[in-house]
């Protein structure tokens, strides 16, 4: 067994490392760069009941050790997915963990329904936490109530466990974690993007052409690891962490976090690389820590008798 | 399409802002089409994130060099403006469809219309379509005097006229009012600038051949995050795109929305 | 009249800028440095009833192009902020905007009815949005109903204009200052820090005593740019923004979100000289932008029939 | 105190990650107490965002010049070992109480006891109490051989004893061992270095003059911020402080709870 496979509901991961939502596409692109089967597993772009074109641009700004976007969930829309993409990623020996998204209940329900019927489907992330679409996304994400009740009616339909993405833009995300597990999730996803704006100064107006758009990316991390430092304490679910990580150092961090995996998004961008760079790396940096087996590491900075496997000399 | 290392060779400052950059390394092996970008990762750190786009203005494939021409406005290019000859690039490329020379031949006439920073990529192309033996007309726009930069070089190639906005270089005004005046002949044009331009030459020869060179915010540059997606023209329901990056950036007139 | 000076409730400013509060002190080891009276206004550290000693240490740490605290509203108390702190700062023609701090509403009442009537102090700022406190602090500034109640308490009793300083660890922040408008506040500060966490992979554990602390520096700018441009349209008294401020750019972009003025507070610890450097710059950067006084930046990204008043060309 | 610019004149790797450089400007001027710090803006952007506070390990008045000798070990302290000489540095200092020499006379003797990254401050420290005619002796205290430095440095001065924790090179074990071993005679001690071996010379030695040279986590580094306090000894209350920035780094042993 290798020192990085972990198993969570519904899937068996090679390592804990994938690409997040949004930032991999369907993966046809980074397959022409490096071979897909490295990876734990591959978070695939939004899939919504009907195609999306997304929003006007400019959809992308630089800010601070950050970025913002406002793509707008584009996306082929769920047929098209199913005939076109799912099948071209079947083509790797990696498991699929579809996003879902939509406006109303039953444009989740939809989508989940027949998305996880696709044989390399093995698990869905409900996003309600999209803050980049006038309805349904992140409304969904910040009422604990709503939160429940679509997590309950993707789970009845649902023939894979049923991962739910958070919010960061919540006074308290333990509640909606709570009201999620409640309702049946099999695991939580965290975070997805904070809602931010750049004024370009030139012509006065919001970089984006939508206005606002969601930051994401190294200036997060600190937010992304208090949520989860906080919620893996509350549920006892598993938790996909993500938000900056750039480096195996940064796996680690969301591990001891309360993590059980992590997903790398912003980073793809930088460097085309990165996943399969840090699924290189992190078996060594793990061992310099002393760590044997990721299984160690997760929950590391809050469990009461985890002992200190480092100690500077 | 890689990612490597570059060697910065060079680095000149050519007109006002304006910079340019020799780079050595394998990645020259993968590059001919004109029109082409390279994706820089400007610093290693969190100064500047995400990588900057900026178009291949030479080729020198014996030398395995290439030359970038760039303005230096923003953090990022203002950044790589400080670079020293010696130090190393983290460059992805070659990246994008360039401009189509095979379409052309030898007596073939093309006019090549380049606005402000637009006009770098436009250097290769034209070099590369004397090299077939199409013979070039030349139109570059500029704001003002101390922007003006690669005339001789295009002069080399082919007749080559400026326009600079307020007037204190060629002709006053824009490329369009140098077009009007020498009404050159030519089968296709080539174009990159700003969008009002390239909005103004496709409304300009609606039945000649024309490609447009366009700009537009990147993430990846490779085609996988939909950040610089534009519309297709003729398409009612709205939901069919092209992505600049990987599609693009050069289109045919007439294809995607400016 | 100087370009950069603006009125606000209590506040006559000779510019816009000002040191934020608890990166400033009471201003002692700053009027070492130059002359306190380049400054708009100061926020002095935010002050409690009693004196506190705050969290133990370390108490910060640095994040990606931002820091965290967890001070803890160290502070010498009331009493001798009265007594030892407004009168030296007495000796500068500088208004002081005090932060009122608290962990029961009748803390807040007490301390803002007396500061509040220091002959220097000409406006309290209400710190309903510490992270770094077990009781109060931010519980007030998450809840609508709590934060009205606060800010009418102390509005009651206070004898200067009252602001009221937002947390950005909310889900909807308008309907917050919606409710302390309503109470009566005269003006809103925003943001306080985002909750976050670094976790040190050499002890496993966070790497702030406290755990988590509050992140501040420009990695937060465009989730407070977000929230101004948000808060701005939706209520009519003033915004002092801050979060991120490093440049005479940055406060623009502030101003066209809608800020009547900013605070700087990481910065200060970066370059001690950082606000007479911003002060001395933003004519300057405000005029290459085409733009006479400040008066003419603020909200520019919004309103309506805003003339852009450059045009790249 | 002042911000100011310094040149680096030379950057040395003395020992296992262990860098010297050498600063030239006015800020020497100002400088005087050994155990003062300056603290230091390694980058300009956001790769680092707070300065590092790093002790001043050799003042050098007539030439306007000091040295820094640190640990490269996070991220700023490694970028900061990348520097070359030329290269100019934004520097906040001198900061802090230092050690207070004067009140030795000559003929004193005065103990030295530093531990890794805490040994050199105690070097400047030596040579002005050697000026003085104070004597000294001196314990260094490091993990392994490959950490050493310094110790010809303070040879020059008086009698210099190393242990190691590995037992690689001088005594196997800690600073203690030695002390315990060559019981030197001293009126005064002088500490730097980590908290465990501070707590620990303070219990030995209750009854001396002893000083100790703290290090905490910083913001401001000027007073401001209140991230470095640390409570005083005998305060049943908790209320009071001290600040390492400014009231420290050095405190006289049983003022502060280390
Ligand atoms: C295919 C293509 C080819 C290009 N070729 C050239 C060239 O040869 N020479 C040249 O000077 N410029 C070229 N550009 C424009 C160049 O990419 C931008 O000027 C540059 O990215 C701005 O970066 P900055 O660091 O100066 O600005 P910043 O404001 O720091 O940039 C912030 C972010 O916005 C993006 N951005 C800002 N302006 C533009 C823009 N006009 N187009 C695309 N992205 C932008 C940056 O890439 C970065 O992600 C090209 C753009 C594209 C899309
Ligand atoms: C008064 C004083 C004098 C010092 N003198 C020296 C010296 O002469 N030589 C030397 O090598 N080191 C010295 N240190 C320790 C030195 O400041 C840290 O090793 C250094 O700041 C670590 O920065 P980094 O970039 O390597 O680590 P990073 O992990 O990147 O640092 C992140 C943040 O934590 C702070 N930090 C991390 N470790 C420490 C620490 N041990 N003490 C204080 N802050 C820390 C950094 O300053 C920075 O703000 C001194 C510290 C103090 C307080
Ligand atoms: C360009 C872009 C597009 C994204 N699209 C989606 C999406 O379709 N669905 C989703 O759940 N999250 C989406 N996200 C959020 C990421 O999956 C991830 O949660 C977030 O970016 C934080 O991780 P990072 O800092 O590593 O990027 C997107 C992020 C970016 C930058
Ligand atoms: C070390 C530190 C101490 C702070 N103390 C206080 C405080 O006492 N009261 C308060 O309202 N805000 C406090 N803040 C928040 C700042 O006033 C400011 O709102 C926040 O840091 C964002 O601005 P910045 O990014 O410019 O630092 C503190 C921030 C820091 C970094
Ligand atoms: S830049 Fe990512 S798809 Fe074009
Ligand atoms: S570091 Fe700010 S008070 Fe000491």
């Amino acid at each position: 067994m290798s020192c990085l496979s972990i198993k969570l509901p519904g899937l068996d991961l090679k390592n804990p490392i994938m690409p997040a939502s949004g930032c991999f596409g369907f993966g046809r692109e980074y397959a022409k760069l490096y071979d897909l089967n490295v990876l734990g597993a591959i978070m695939i772009k939004a899939t919504t009941a009907e195609p999306r074109f997304g929003n006007p641009t400019p959809r992308v700004a630089e800010t601070n050790a950050g970025m913002l976007n406002a793509i707008g969930l584009q996306n082929p829309g769920l047929e098209k997915v199913l005939s076109e993409e799912l099948p071209f990623l079947a083509n790797y020996n990696v498991p699929i963990i579809a996003n879902v998204a939509g406006s109303l209940i039953e444009d989740y329900v939809k989508v989940a329904k027949e998305i996880s019927a696709a044989p390399n489907v093995h698990a869905l992330e409900l996003n309600i936490s999209c803050p980049n679409v006038k309805t349904g996304g992140i409304a969904f994400g910040t009422d604990p109530a709503v939160a429940f009740e679509v997590t309950k009616a993707v789970k009845e339909v649902s023939e894979v466990p049923v991962y739910v993405k958070l919010s960061p833009n919540v006074a308290n995300i333990s509640e909606i974690a709570v009201a999620i597990e409640q309702a049946g999730a099999d695991g939580l996803t965290m975070i997805n993007t904070l809602l931010g704006m750049r004024i370009d100064l030139k012509t006065g107006r919001p970089v984006l052409a939508n206005g606002t758009g969601g930051l994401s990316g190294p200036a997060i991390k600190p937010v992304a690891i208090r949520m989860i430092h906080e919620v893996s304490q509350k549920v006892s679910i598993p938790i996909i962490g993500m938000g900056g990580v750039q480096s195996a150092e940064d796996v680690l961090e969301y591990l001891f976090a309360g993590a059980s995996a992590v997903a790398v998004g912003t980073a793809n961008f930088v460097d085309p690389f990165i996943c399969p760079t840090i699924i290189e790396e992190l078996p060594y940096k793990m061992h310099e820590l002393g760590f044997e087996h990721i299984s160690e590491c997760i929950g590391r900075s809050w469990k009461q008798h985890a002992k200190i496997a480092y100690s500077r000399t | 399409m890689k990612k490597a290392w570059m060697t910065i060779i060079s680095q000149t400052n050519i007109a006002r802002n304006i910079y340019e950059m020799t780079l050595e390394g394998e990645l020259v092996d993968l590059m001919s089409s004109p029109g082409q970008f390279v994706h820089i990762r400007v610093t290693e750190g969190f100064d500047t994130l995400l990588r900057r786009p900026i178009s291949i203005s030479c080729i020198d494939k014996e030398n395995r060099q290439c030359k970038i021409t760039y303005r230096a406005e923003g953090k990022g290019t203002m950044l790589l403006a400080l670079k020293q000859p010696g130090e190393k690039l983290d460059v992805l490329g070659p990246l994008g469809n360039g401009f189509t020379v095979d379409e052309l031949q030898r007596g073939d006439h093309a006019l090549i219309v380049g606005g402000g920073i637009g006009v770098p990529p436009l250097l290769e192309l034209t070099k590369q379509l004397n090299r077939r033996g199409v013979s070039t007309t030349h139109v570059l726009g500029f704001q003002s005097k101390e922007d003006v930069f690669y005339k001789n070089e295009f002069a080399y190639f082919g007749d080559t006229y400026v326009a600079t906005v307020d007037g204190t270089y060629g002709t006053e005004g824009f490329v369009t009012n140098v077009l009007e005046e020498i009404q050159p002949p030519f089968t296709t044009l080539f174009a990159c600038g700003p969008t009002p331009m390239l909005g103004a030459l496709e409304n300009l020869y609606p039945d000649k051949n024309v490609y447009l060179s366009l700009e537009e915010r990147m993430g990846c540059g490779i085609g996988a995050c939909f950040a610089c997606v534009c519309h297709l023209q003729n398409d009612p329901e709205g939901y069919s795109y092209k992505k600049v990056c990987t599609d693009g950036p050069v289109f045919r007139a007439g294809e995607v929305v400016l």
